[in-house]
């Protein structure tokens, strides 16, 4: 199809219908403005709305989250870039003790409507420093909206939503999603917080994925029908609000799950979910609980290291045939 | 070191007032420790009132204000009554966060005052962001962020106030230099002299150490930062010179201090300081001692409120996670 | 008993011991020299070993961690305090993206044996922003050893192994337990990294708890035996590494289990765990695996309000009762 | 800015082969990167040699360097083969890492160097740490930090700088500054002209700028400060001014240069400086021709062994996580 767009393309036109619809809504981060960001995932924001609404920044990833969360609690709808998610180690301090508190320390006097966008996820060959899922860091600290989208039309209808929230969202844009496309997202298209996508029905296995396994779930679910097994496909979209809900009622039916994750195994979301489903689920379950995450080392930068340590759609493919059929 | 300024009667009558009720309050706190009635830490802010009763009286009621886990008078100075302010440190209901908060957390938002951050350093950039917000917003409004001398050593400090100066925001960074962190004296720990001013050059600011002890310097001070800051032509930094009475917290005695340290600072304790000027503005002794009766009785008030107070609702523990005022994170 | 020491003890003589045997150990952090450590953790150590073997730093987390970092490379055995386990946040950078990789990203030709020891933790009123059990940040990160001792043996046995680990490990340290006693270590205590401990032993159940939630499930255990229902405990001690197998083979024998952390149920350490047993135990459970964490919020300065948030013997025997009668 | 120094003809001939080994190592990155023989990002140094070069050049074999995700130049200063740095990059088992560091972190250990880190201002607090370690082993080493000037405004350089001073450890901070970040100039988001020379004061250290393109100038004023360090009388910071041949990284045209801006730079390109140096010094054309076939074969060589050499095995992604060479984190 002609129109279709890219996932990257997406992240700049989200920014930008809100941009259009509230003023209060300013961008900050290093190289976003004239250079379009370093993904070019804010390309065209700059000529669009100008140095007062597009702000280059210093290295200084703690100055940045910090001064979109001054903003935020003082009239302005700030969306920060750390340009790496590894980067939000360097700023941590501001996103898992600062932005998530506020307000309930405070008992409601000061709330925090920012987002904080990055870009998350492995399977490019950047190494160990530049490639991690770290979704998984935030998931321990509540008070934290998480947003990952999988498509591009998500990330308009998260952006939206994520934007207009009153609570601070961190926004994991996947590299290796970037160049993937997918039909452009219709005008006022807003995606809940919270609520997450059933991709694909099916009858004997959910399958569970969120961002960069989506794909790997979905092509799996694919070879899966070709051998007969009906898989249902759930796509999180959130990990905070976790739509728990709509796990839990696919299991009830298909009564296997399996949850691939790109994160390293040992504190992935999948063991969250996975503790969830194997207590509100135990009576609907026929199998274990699996999850097919990444192995607990750090990414190789060779490409071929890589791919030893990240999950693949065999895998999935394998692990599913052998649930399905236990 | 004396402030040449001057101040009118009037005004020096209402600082006195105000930094009584606080040194009162500060000292109730530390009874209500010692009593049981107050739990976990606290950080008292007494020797330090100068700071911040001169910085408040030097802004408007509109300005932003960040403050450390040292930070009770700060969020009185901007309004916090005695009563809310011990009533967080009980845990009642009538606490200004219901006891969610705590001492390190005090915030008055009414005032502006935007919060008591516990982690050195964080409440830089934010107050950064706040003076930013104002340059967008076109609202003419300064951002103050007070800290200690040990924050000056802390990355976010450093980060803070470079953004500020490449963008010349309306932000004025107040130091409170008391000579030391915890327990060990920031000059053993620091590579120059002054830890907030000698630092201002790597950003292209002016060095300002002043009295942090007499309230006239350091309002005029901040007035001069505050002007320069609406006229657009970016922050500052003011090292104010100052002790604290009390030990780090709670639990510290501190023993740490040089034998007849502590005796050559309440020789300039901001109390005595401000009443030699009300003295020297004409004031009269009579007048003087009704201020400090006000002070007390208003003191003595908020204590008893504060203890008959209830405590705060256990259901409180569940409210302001999120926007919708509850804690629900999962279907 | 006399001759009881409490944690807190406990720790510097841990520390004590092995800068006696190993010159290359050295200690840097904030007030912990003659100030002996603003917990009086590192009591005494000053005075033996004196300005050359302890050393006082500025308030710079980052620069403590990554000096401690740059000397672990070059031959020493540095162990860096962070006062409150929240300052991590400070560091994280150092804590996630560069001790745990520096083995791996340089092919094994430069390692980082160091101990970044912390006060974590709530239950003493410190508030949102000091009270985090935070060793689920670091779970989430593939190469920290992760170990919580909960007693002053075991703080001893932990950290000799610790600071002997050619590893990077972050040892927590227990705001909540440094009053509480225990017998002390004999001479030589050695715990090995990542091997849990059978507490108690038991044949209906299996409760499974790490540092502050070890007297809660001991608590809960002797109460539950005075119900007839015998509870087995195990203190993990090490969450990295993980040792499933004394947890699987225990879950073999009672068929329940019920995990207790102190820290929020989202992303906390017992999802992990729930998850390898719903999936390597499944087929021996008789019950849902259960999980009692804190609740998904900031922890409150007020103790009734903390109390409300945090796990407690009453709600962990319930629990109990409910799934070993169920 | 040129050098007064004097260098005798043997070691600018030495200086100029490996300075020239280095160019053609990058060189043949980037062609290989355009072949798609390398994968993932790159960032080279080409125009940065003299640095590297130059500091190489007044320490000790055993002195410890630490570089970052621009790092090749450093880490071959150091004694790294151009065989196993295109090995690296090519993910062969003849890598310096096997394939599992790649580009941005170089490592040779044999040589002290000691990594290049990827995340801006991580190592400056490491080099202090190996500079502490040295004096707590009465080892006598220096250690040298090389960074960007972007990394001047993180908080990691601001806390090591200070944590140096105030120890006195025999650190050498030495900044590229080549006038850009990625694709923003310093200039635009810095408080000072000179964001590493210019933030010395803040630690009590002198302002020192050089010029960064003359192997000479680098090596003698890293020559003094090493001397310095030595002594036991503390850390520099040297801030050479130097610019990048190529874009930022791999994917980047680097249309952001003013016009000319290359071309002024390429005129006084580390490599064209010193050969003017060797003629100076009487070194003739023929032997210096010799001196660049011989560097361009070794180059050559390099490349074709790292060619010929096998892909990592497929199990190195799962060693030297942990002390026993493994991955495994659980039983
Ligand atoms: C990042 C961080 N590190 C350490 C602490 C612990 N701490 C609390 S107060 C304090 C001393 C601060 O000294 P200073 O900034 O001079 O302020 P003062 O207490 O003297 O007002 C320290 C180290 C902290 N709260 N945050
Ligand atoms: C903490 C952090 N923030 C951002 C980046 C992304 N980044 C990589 S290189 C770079 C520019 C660095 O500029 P400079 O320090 O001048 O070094 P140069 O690349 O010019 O050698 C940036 C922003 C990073 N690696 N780490
Ligand atoms: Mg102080
Ligand atoms: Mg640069």
């Amino acid at each position: 199809m002609a129109d279709l767009i890219t996932y990257r393309e997406a992240i700049a036109d989200g920014i930008a219908r809100e941009m259009r619809l509230d003023p209060s809504v300013v961008c900050l981060g290093e190289d976003i403005g004239a250079a379009g960001g370093v993904f070019k995932s804010t390309q065209g924001l700059f000529e669009e709305f100008g140095p007062t609404r597009i702000w280059d920044t210093p290295i200084s990833e703690q100055a940045i989250v910090g001064a979109a969360m001054g903003a935020a609690m003082t009239g302005m709808r700030p969306v920060a870039e750390i340009m790496f998610s590894d980067f939000l180690a360097c700023c941590w301090d501001f996103i898992a003790n600062e932005m998530p508190k506020v307000r309930y320390m405070t008992g409601g006097q000061v709330k925090v409507p920012m987002v904080v966008r990055t870009a998350n996820g492995g399977g490019l060959g950047f190494g160990a420093q530049h490639s991690q899922a770290v979704e998984n860091w935030a998931l321990s600290v509540p008070g934290l909206v998480i947003a990952a989208p999988s498509t591009p039309s998500d990330v308009v209808g998260l952006m939206a939503s994520a934007i207009r929230s009153d609570d601070p969202v961190l926004f994991f844009e996947h590299k290796a999603l970037f160049a993937t496309k997918g039909e452009p997202a219709p005008a006022g298209h807003v995606i809940p917080l919270g609520q997450a996508n059933v991709v694909r029905t099916g009858s004997e296995i959910t399958l569970v994925g969120l961002a960069w396994s989506m794909p790997i779930v979905l092509e799996a679910a694919e070879l899966l029908a070709q051998q007969g097994i009906s898989a249902e496909v759930i796509d999180l979209r959130t990990l905070v609000p976790l739509d728990a809900a709509t796990v839990l009622s696919s299991v009830s039916k298909t009564s296997r799950i399996l949850i691939v994750e790109e994160n390293p195994f040992q504190g992935g979301w999948g063991g969250t979910l996975a503790s969830i489903v194997a207590d509100e689920g135990f009576y609907d379950l026929d199998a274990p609980v699996k999850r097919i995450a990444a192995a607990s080392v750090p990414l190789a930068f060779a490409t071929h290291l890589e791919n030893e340590l990240l999950p693949s759609v065999a895998l999935t493919v394998e692990t599913a045939v052998r649930m399905a059929t236990s | 070191m004396a402030g040449s300024a001057v101040a009118s009667p009037e005004s020096l009558s209402g600082w006195y007032e105000q930094m009584l009720v606080i040194r009162g309050t500060e000292k109730a706190a530390f009874d209500l420790f010692m009593s049981g009635l107050v739990k976990g830490t606290t950080h008292l802010a007494a020797g330090h009132e100068a700071v911040a009763v001169g910085a408040s009286a030097a802004l408007e009621p509109d300005d932003y204000v960040w403050a450390t886990y040292r930070g009770h008078h700060h969020a009185m100075a901007r309004g916090l009554s005695a009563e809310a302010c011990l009533g967080e440190l009980m845990s009642k209901q009538t606490g200004s966060s219901q006891g969610k908060g705590g001492s390190m957390h005090m915030t008055y938002a009414p005032g502006n005052m935007m919060g008591s951050y516990a982690i050195i350093g964080s409440h830089l950039p934010m107050a950064v962001g706040s003076a930013w917000s104002s340059v967008l917003r076109q609202s003419g409004q300064v951002s103050v962020a007070f800290f200690g001398d040990g924050a000056t050593n802390i990355g976010a400090f450093h980060e803070a106030i470079n953004l500020a100066a490449v963008w010349r925001l309306p932000v004025i960074f107040v130091c409170e230099n008391n000579l030391y962190m915890e327990y060990t004296p920031i000059s053993s720990v620091t590579a120059v002299e002054h830890p907030a001013a000698d630092r201002a050059g790597a950003y292209s600011l002016p060095r300002i150490v002043i009295d942090g002890n007499d309230v006239v310097v350091v309002r005029d001070e901040v007035a001069k930062a505050a002007a320069k800051a609406r006229a657009g032509e970016g922050p500052s930094i003011i090292e104010c010179l100052t002790y604290r009475h009390y030990g780090h917290s709670r639990t510290d005695p501190a023993k740490y201090r040089p034998e007849g340290e502590l005796e050559q600072w309440l020789m300039r304790d901001p109390v005595k300081v401000l009443r030699e000027h009300l003295a020297a503005a004409g004031v009269g002794e009579d007048e003087i001692g009704e201020i400090e009766q006000r002070a007390q009785h208003a003191v003595l008030a908020a204590i008893e409120a504060a203890k008959a107070a209830p405590l705060s609702d256990p259901a409180e523990a569940f409210t302001d996670v999120w926007a919708d005022g509850g804690s629900q994170w999962r279907t």
